[in-house]
């Protein structure tokens, strides 16, 4: 954030204060966030990496890491189940909630998206600095709540009922976390929307739209509608463990030998529905952003457009729509009945036909480009298959039949790593990469990235490869010490493995952060406003982009991805260029009607 | 919006009726609760359905809906569709799922 | 020199023809909408679950809910008569309205604070039973969205409302923006009174 | 000869409905890989051909060729043929079509944090009435007291004993929170919800001793929450069955 001072173009000058801690700017905001972001997810993966070693050689003391923490969470380097339990509900909510929405909506959402629809900044700046600051004080209640007494929220990221309520006060934590953090999303939510729909600049009709900025509005949606119901069940769960209501307990329970003293007749299942309400469009918020992110590196570095632009467009439209009615195949295994299990069941196949669309397209851009193999290009590259994997896998989880060996076991965990890390971190970080120069004007450097990459790519499949195997031999997550069932010491060797890399996936980052704050301060000066050669509007601007983005309100006359057009003196047109004397309308474009949203 | 005096004198007087209208359906709704009607349905649907008239009259005229924009419509539009789901779905997958629900241990 | 004014947040946009606080506040009702509706989920599921389910007229007190149902509907007029008063420059009014708004508001939680200590005296609390949770939960939560229409009100009715001499159409938009939040507030309470009271 | 019962990939099967199951999800992962490599060949075909140095000049038309479509109906066509030809059937008959209560071993499965409590109705073949105020730390299930039926009811805790080629019929509640009753070999998960008391059904057909875990994140000892499922023959069990359900009894006459 330092950087960005030297690039300001110093008219009007704000305190220090007001223009870099309580900002309006939609860019300051955006790189608060990502940084946060960032922060966040190298702090969740080094929870990970803890749990890692316990999983690997369970009942060990932790080599020198282990005597740092206090005898009540891991007496003479052994690590307590308890404390276990919170680095895994702690992971799961930081590299959510912390770290992935926040990076991909609050970070690349609000950097490029007003850049890319040719906008002075977001709709409510005023607003985008709430909901900043909101997310900020989610993330250090969820922080602090590491050091209640009995520690941090210990019931999964799903932290399900009963469990969840008569757990200790770092459940009280969490929930009030959450409500903050659910309360930031809205507010960005409603931001994003009204930014995309009133502000594009002339021209700019919502079939001209980058698929970034589709990705992002469909994505704003889905924080829109789904993340409330999860703030009723949060409020719900801590009314249940402050006012002491029953909303999710049922009667006649009783724990550790006593019985329970509450009214009862609540409903744990009501719980997983408010709470897979939310998760399901949720687990598509970290892949939609993605998805758009790979899609503007995709066509860049193939220097041709996207394939399918439009059936893009409606792909992730349709799943966005759907992303509402499949939740309760998180739920098969609670004894659902046939026709509304069939129900979902159907509506998760369905939901898969979109991704595959989606992949095709990119797959299929690919053919008859020029590639140009960049950094962000190889992560982008790498998303495309690994994003498949995550995906495929979640075929068999979603047919109850196979479901029913698969629930709930490492086959789930390498499913969904295959989809948020090698697939949505990945396309993370090819953003950071792809936006870094026109965010400080410096690139980062390749041969670091590309080492990076190569490890990460390795690295990654590494860690999450073996859980299949281990999943499929019927292993249960969030197991503490697999060797407890004959099953889980035959593939401990697997998991050993797994371990082994993710903490040399730890160690390849080094490269990334090294990278990272190197090349803020030496990193290669770009040369242009636009070195990569780009068409969509974000290049159209000063390097960094001052207060108001851009000096001339831009006029856009053509599509988002006008790369090797025939005739054309160069191998991209960017969107608001008029050359050939062309000022607008190339080909029949229908008015821009908001109304087709998702 | 740029609605003449005359216009929102003519609203003024609108909204006054719809007030009316709210009030006399309060009442009738508290009244029929007292009637006893025998089935739980009748009586879940008569107070729904004097509730939505009223939640209409707000929406529609308070909150000027019947007069909006398009784009206002779109947005509510696909959030009753999700209400629904919400509404519907959770319930309906508990009362049809094979576990009873016991009072016993 | 760049483009810094943010376009249509007086002005309507051409095309959908509402300005950006509109859209924006509509579009968090919608979110809003979302919230009570899991509210109104939770009854129902936990509702039609249950052996059986109080009468919420024979537990809670209709009189004073019909009463601070008229509060709120009162208060819904009062708040389109500021904004209407506005249109037609009468800023008097105007404040006159408004601050009848802010009194109702009161006044129903007023009645809302007799009500809720007087369940407290008898030892009836959000923990007696699921029926009283969801009544505490749903009408706290509404409460709450009171509280914060008052705040919002009070705002405009003092500080905010210099924004008129400077410029009164924003102003006029604000006071539309707040009032659809009211309203909504309003609405809610339309559905929860004869949903927990009367049924 | 020992068969190898876990290993890599799907432990061995020895339940009744597991076979299509496994059918499921070895040709399911067939069908994955096949659409992954196919994928992945053109996908590595494009990037080799179309690197820069082999292709300066990007084409701006998009490729034609209905390919991609037809293997994307081929999607919809297995995943459909998928749903309704198996996993609907399957489930449809371990959710609906039970054995008759008389030809199968009827338990009740309580887990509670961190053990299984499995509830056999003793030879009376009657379960007794629980409650929660009756559970105390020698009644882990809260028998009623004054219920005859419940007199040689017998508790084996951690140890499901069944019967090889006999149904078996589970009613699965809770006492805390919420477990998961998992079966590896029988190819079996059922979520245990307090409140709720569920029926599931399954028959083994191999003798032997298996683990049951718990699938469901119930607190700090749910990695350790282990069962264990023997499979014997009708007379094997029959003497456990009377062994304990006799125990059970005179432990009852002491106590009244
Ligand atoms: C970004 C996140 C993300 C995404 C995109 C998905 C996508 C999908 N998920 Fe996943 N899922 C999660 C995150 C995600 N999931 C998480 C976090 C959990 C666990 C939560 C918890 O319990 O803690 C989970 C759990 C989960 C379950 C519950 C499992 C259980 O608990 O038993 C199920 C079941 O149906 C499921 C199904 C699916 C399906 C069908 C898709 C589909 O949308 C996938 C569609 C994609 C494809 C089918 C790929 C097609 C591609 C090709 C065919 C191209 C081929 C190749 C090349 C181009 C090279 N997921
Ligand atoms: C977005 C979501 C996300 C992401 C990205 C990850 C990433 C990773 N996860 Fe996680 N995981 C979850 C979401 C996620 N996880 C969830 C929801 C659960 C379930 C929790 C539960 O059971 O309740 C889970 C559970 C889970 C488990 C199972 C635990 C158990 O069941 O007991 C494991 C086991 O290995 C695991 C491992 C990993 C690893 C090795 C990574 C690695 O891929 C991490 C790689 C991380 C990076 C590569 C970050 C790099 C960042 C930087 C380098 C920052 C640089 C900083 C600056 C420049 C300032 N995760
Ligand atoms: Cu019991 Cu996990
Ligand atoms: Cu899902």
């Amino acid at each position: 954030m330092a950087e960005h001072a030297h690039g300001d173009h110093g008219h009007h000058e704000l305190p220090f204060w007001q223009k870099y801690v309580f900002s309006t700017d939609h860019k300051v905001i955006g790189i608060q966030y990502a940084v946060t972001a960032l922060f966040f997810l190298l702090f969740g993966f080094c929870l990970m990496m803890m749990m890692r070693w316990q999983l690997a050689y369970p009942g060990q003391p932790m080599p020198w890491i282990g005597t740092l923490f206090s005898a009540v969470n891991m007496p003479e380097g052994i690590m307590v189940p308890e404390f276990y339990n919170q680095l895994g509900a702690m992971h799961g909510t930081i590299m959510v909630f912390l770290g992935v929405v926040p990076l991909a909506v609050g970070g690349f959402g609000n950097y490029v998206l007003p850049l890319q629809i040719g906008a002075p900044d977001m709709a409510f700046p005023k607003l985008n600095m709430a909901s900043y600051w909101v997310f900020y004080v989610g993330g250090v209640i969820m922080l602090a709540s590491f050091f209640v007494p009995e520690g941090a929220a210990q019931s999964g990221w799903t932290s399900y009922p009963p469990l969840a309520v008569i757990a200790p006060t770092g459940q009280t934590w969490w929930l009030w976390g959450m409500v903050a953090l659910i309360t930031s999303s809205l507010l960005g939510s409603v931001n994003f929307i009204v930014t995309t729909v009133q502000m594009r600049a002339e021209g700019l009709s919502f079939f001209r739209l980058p698929f970034f900025v589709w990705a992002q509005f469909v994505t704003a949606f889905l924080l829109l509608l789904a993340f409330p119901p999860l703030e009723a069940a949060g409020v719900m769960q801590l009314m249940d463990r402050i006012a002491g209501t029953s909303f999710f307990m049922p009667s006649g329970l009783v724990v550790t030998g006593q019985a329970l003293d509450v009214s009862g007749g609540g409903s744990p299942l009501l719980w997983q529905h408010l709470f897979w309400f939310l998760a399901h469009p949720e687990v598509y918020v970290l892949i939609l952003p993605a998805m758009g992110i790979v899609g503007e590196i995709v066509a860049n570095n193939t220097r041709r457009p996207l394939w399918g632009y439009r059936t893009l467009v409606y792909s992730i439209v349709f799943l966005g729509f759907m992303s509402f009615i499949v939740w309760a195949h998180h739920m098969f295994m609670t004894g659902m009945g046939t026709t509304i299990s069939t129900f979902f069941q159907a509506t998760t196949m369905i939901i898969s036909i979109p991704s595959v669309i989606i992949l095709t397209a990119f797959a299929l851009s690919l053919h008859g480009g020029s590639i140009r193999f960049t950094v962000p290009m190889l992560f982008c590259l790498a998303f495309i298959p690994m994003f498949a994997i995550g995906g495929l896998t979640g075929l068999p989880l979603g047919l109850t039949a196979s479901d029913l060996h698969l629930h709930d076991t490492y086959y789930v965990i390498g499913h969904f790593h295959y989809v948020v890390a090698p697939g949505t971190i990945f396309a993370l970080f090819a953003g950071i990469y792809y936006w870094f120069p026109k965010a400080t004007g410096r690139m980062m450097n390749d041969a670091l990235g590309k080492l990076h990459f190569w490890t990460s790519l390795i690295f990654m499949n590494g860690v999450f490869m073996p859980m299949m195997f281990v999943g499929m031999a019927g292993v249960s997550r969030r197991l503490y010490d697999q060797t407890q069932y004959a099953y889980g010491a035959q593939v401990q060797g697997l998991t050993a493995m797994s371990s082994w890399s993710a903490w040399l996936l730890g160690l390849a980052q080094i490269f990334f952060i090294v990278n990272f704050f190197w090349s803020m301060r030496k990193g290669k000066k770009v040369e242009s406003d636009n070195p990569w050669q780009a068409t969509t509007l974000e290049w159209a601007t000063p390097t960094p982009p001052p207060h108001g983005n851009f000096k001339d309100t831009p006029r856009v006359c053509r599509g988002p991805y006008e790369y090797s057009v025939p005739g054309a003196s160069s191998d991209f047109i960017p969107q608001h260029a008029s050359d050939n004397g062309q000022v607008d309308q190339p080909e029949s474009e229908p008015a821009p009607t908001p109304a087709d949203d998702d | 919006m740029a609605e003449s005096a005359e216009e929102i004198r003519k609203h003024v007087r609108v909204y006054i009726l719809v007030f009316a209208a709210l009030a006399v359906l309060t009442v009738v709704t508290v009244g029929v609760s007292y009637l006893k009607i025998e089935s739980v349905a009748a009586t879940v649907l008569i107070a729904l359905f004097i509730a939505s008239i009223k939640g209409g009259l707000v929406a529609g005229y308070f909150m000027h809906l019947v007069s909006e924009k398009q784009i206002i419509f779109w947005v509510l539009a696909l959030t009753v569709v999700f209400f629904a789901a919400l509404m519907l779905l959770p319930s309906v997958t508990e009362f049809s799922g094979v576990g009873e629900l016991e009072g016993q241990v | 020199m760049s483009v810094e004014e943010i376009p249509h947040t007086v002005e309507p946009h051409p095309i959908t023809g509402v300005y950006n606080g509109k859209f924006g506040i509509w579009l968090f009702l919608a979110s809003e909408v979302m919230l009570f509706g899991a509210l109104f989920s939770t009854l129902v599921l936990l509702r039609v679950g249950a052996p059986s389910w109080p009468q919420g007229s024979e537990l809670l007190n209709v009189p004073l809910a019909t009463l601070n149902t008229f509060v709120l509907i009162a208060s819904s007029v009062t708040m389109v008569m500021s904004w209407a008063s506005l249109k037609m420059d009468n800023f008097g009014r105007f404040k006159l309205y408004l601050g009848l708004t802010v009194l109702l508001a009161f006044v129903f939680l007023v009645i809302k604070y007799f009500e809720y200590t007087h369940k407290f005296h008898l030892g009836i609390f959000p923990s007696t039973s699921t029926f009283y949770a969801t009544y505490f939960t749903m009408t706290g939560l509404h409460g709450l969205h009171v509280v914060g229409g008052i705040i919002v009100n009070l705002y405009l009715l003092f500080p905010g409302s210099k924004l008129w001499h400077t410029a009164p159409e924003q102003f006029a938009n604000r006071i539309e923006c707040a009032g659809l939040y009211w309203h909504f507030v309003d609405l809610v309470w339309i559905f929860l009174f004869p949903i927990l009271y009367l049924l | 000869m020992q068969e190898k019962v876990y290993g890599y990939w799907l432990p061995i099967d020895i339940s009744t409905h597991g076979a299509t199951v496994d059918w499921l999800i070895n040709w399911l992962h067939v069908f994955m890989v096949a659409l992954f490599l196919g994928w992945g060949v053109f996908f590595i075909y494009c990037l080799v051909r179309y690197r820069r140095r082999a292709n300066p000049d990007a084409t701006y038309d998009p490729i034609k060729g209905k390919i991609a479509k037809y293997v994307e109906y081929g999607v919809i066509v297995v995943e459909a043929v998928l749903l309704i030809g198996l996993s609907m059937p399957l489930w449809a008959d371990f959710k609906h079509a039970f054995p008759d209560e008389s030809d199968a071993l009827v338990v009740r499965v309580v887990p509670e944090q961190f053990a299984w409590n499995i509830h056999y109705s003793g030879t009376d073949g009657k379960f007794g009435r629980t409650a929660p105020e009756f559970v105390s730390a020698d009644n882990l299930l809260g028998l009623d007291p004054d219920d005859p039926d419940g007199n040689d009811d017998f508790n084996a805790i951690n140890n499901l004993h069944i019967v090889k080629d006999k149904p078996v019929i589970a009613h699965v509640s809770s006492k805390d929170v919420i477990h998961s009753f998992k079966i590896p070999v029988l190819r079996l998960t059922q979520d245990a919800i307090p409140g709720q008391d569920i029926r599931i059904w399954f028959e083994a057909t191999k003798n032997g001793a298996f683990d049951i875990a718990c699938a469901q994140l119930c607190g700090l000892g749910h990695y350790r929450m282990r069962g264990q499922l023997t499979v014997e023959s009708e007379a094997a069990f029959q003497a456990w069955f009377d062994e304990q359900s006799g125990a059970a009894d005179e432990e009852d006459e002491f106590s009244f």
